[in-house]
């Protein structure tokens, strides 16, 4: 307990002089120096504290199961992803569904479908599906912040099959969330939002369904992202929550839903505001047990 | 110790099934796109040989 | 103890491997047949474009 509040005192006193990352980032070298690593510190920490770059990718590898908890094993694990990601390139290339010219994601994208079998018989015949457009707006943003496009299709893919099998189930009840925490901040702005029949219409599936990829600059999706990739989805309820509070003034001088919603879909958010905003939302409305301290 | 090793062990094994999966995959998507190969040669071979057969009666 | 779970480790490692390692032949043959069917593609494209142009030549 005392060593808690000593511990306080110090991440107070950092965060005073503009060092609060140093200790953040020492805590999570401490965590990455196990053997094992602790999936659930490491997750804990990540729902606490942004992710210095430095470590991002190899956190995220390892919290989305690409790497091992073992770092013994990181080196021979690391061997077969490489071998499976020439294996899938080597067969996208051979169906000519891909040439040198053809974007990342894309790449990406007509990988993912082989690997999961959902080929269309007739390759020539090609409907985008919705599903397919999420999964494009997620590698775009993976191709940008990892540093080969091995990474980018682990990461890809990875993140969107933890993401279906851990939220799928949730994500329809996102936007009634939302609505509960916006009657609880701006109950003047959900009036306005109902009334002028843009509340069904916000755009919640770039919002949850891609996790805002593509919506937000990457330096905040990054911080979002962390927090998604170690289990929590309901911050992105509290990401939309500030962005329409951030916008309130704005948007209620429109009376028209295709208007907002047009707004909305375009505007550029500004990334710090936004993700402190979202956070001191997020930690205002979480119940005790939840251990959020930003 | 021995738990460490079996948790070692399944994690590579873990990842050459998946590698292992994968491929087989792709050679599914490999079979289904020789056939489709196949039945679209067969088409050619049809429109070339109305073709022919057309000219020749043409002559 | 170890030593026999390492054992065993290896041998099933070594056994999903070899399973892959099929895997991949079959994706060898398939890719020499497709390469092949490819090329007869093209072909009777070739063909198919020459005899049409004949005919509309020859109208």
């Amino acid at each position: 307990m005392a060593e808690d509040c000593v511990r306080n005192f110090r991440s107070h006193y950092y965060e005073k002089v503009g060092f609060r990352g140093v200790e953040e980032k020492r805590s999570l070298e401490l965590l990455l120096k196990e053997e094992p690593l602790d999936l659930e510190k490491l997750c804990m920490f990540t729902q606490r504290f942004p992710i210095p770059a430095l470590y991002r990718v190899m956190v995220w590898k390892v919290l989305l199961g690409i790497l091992p908890s073992y770092q013994s094993c990181h080196g021979a694990v690391a061997q077969q992803r490489t071998e499976q990601y020439k294996d899938l390139k080597h067969a996208v290339d051979l169906l000519h569904l891909v040439s040198i010219k053809t974007p990342i994601p894309t790449v990406c994208l007509h990988m993912y479908r082989v690997e999961m079998g959902l080929t269309p018989l007739d390759l020539e015949i090609e409907e985008p599906k919705d599903d397919e457009d999420d999964f494009l707006a997620i590698a775009s943003t993976m191709s940008e912040l990892a540093e080969s496009e091995l990474d980018a299709y682990w990461l890809s893919r990875c993140f969107v099959l933890q993401f279906n099998s851990k939220h799928a189930d949730s994500l329809p009840h996102l936007p009634k969330s939302l609505e509960h925490y916006l009657a609880l901040e701006e109950l003047r702005l959900l009036q306005h939002l109902k009334v002028c029949g843009a509340l069904v219409r916000l755009p919640y599936s770039r919002w949850f369904r891609r996790c805002f990829a593509g919506s937000l600059p990457n330096s905040s999706l990054e911080r979002v992202w962390d927090k998604v990739i170690s289990g929590s989805c309901k911050l992105l309820v509290f990401v939309a929550l500030a962005i329409l509070i951030s916008f309130k003034m704005t948007i209620m001088k429109m009376n028209m839903a295709d208007g907002i919603v047009g707004f909305l879909e375009n505007v550029h958010f500004d990334l710090y505001s936004l993700y402190f905003k979202s956070h001191t939302l997020f930690k205002n409305n979480l119940s005790s047990n939840m251990s959020m301290q930003i | 110790l021995l738990e460490t090793a079996k948790i070692q062990a399944r994690e590579q094994l873990k990842s050459v099934e998946s590698k292992y999966q994968a491929q087989k995959r792709v050679v599914q998507a490999l079979e289904r796109h020789l056939l489709d190969l196949y039945s679209k040669l067969d088409n050619r071979k049809e429109q070339v040989q109305a073709v022919a057969a057309r000219v020749s009666r043409d002559e």
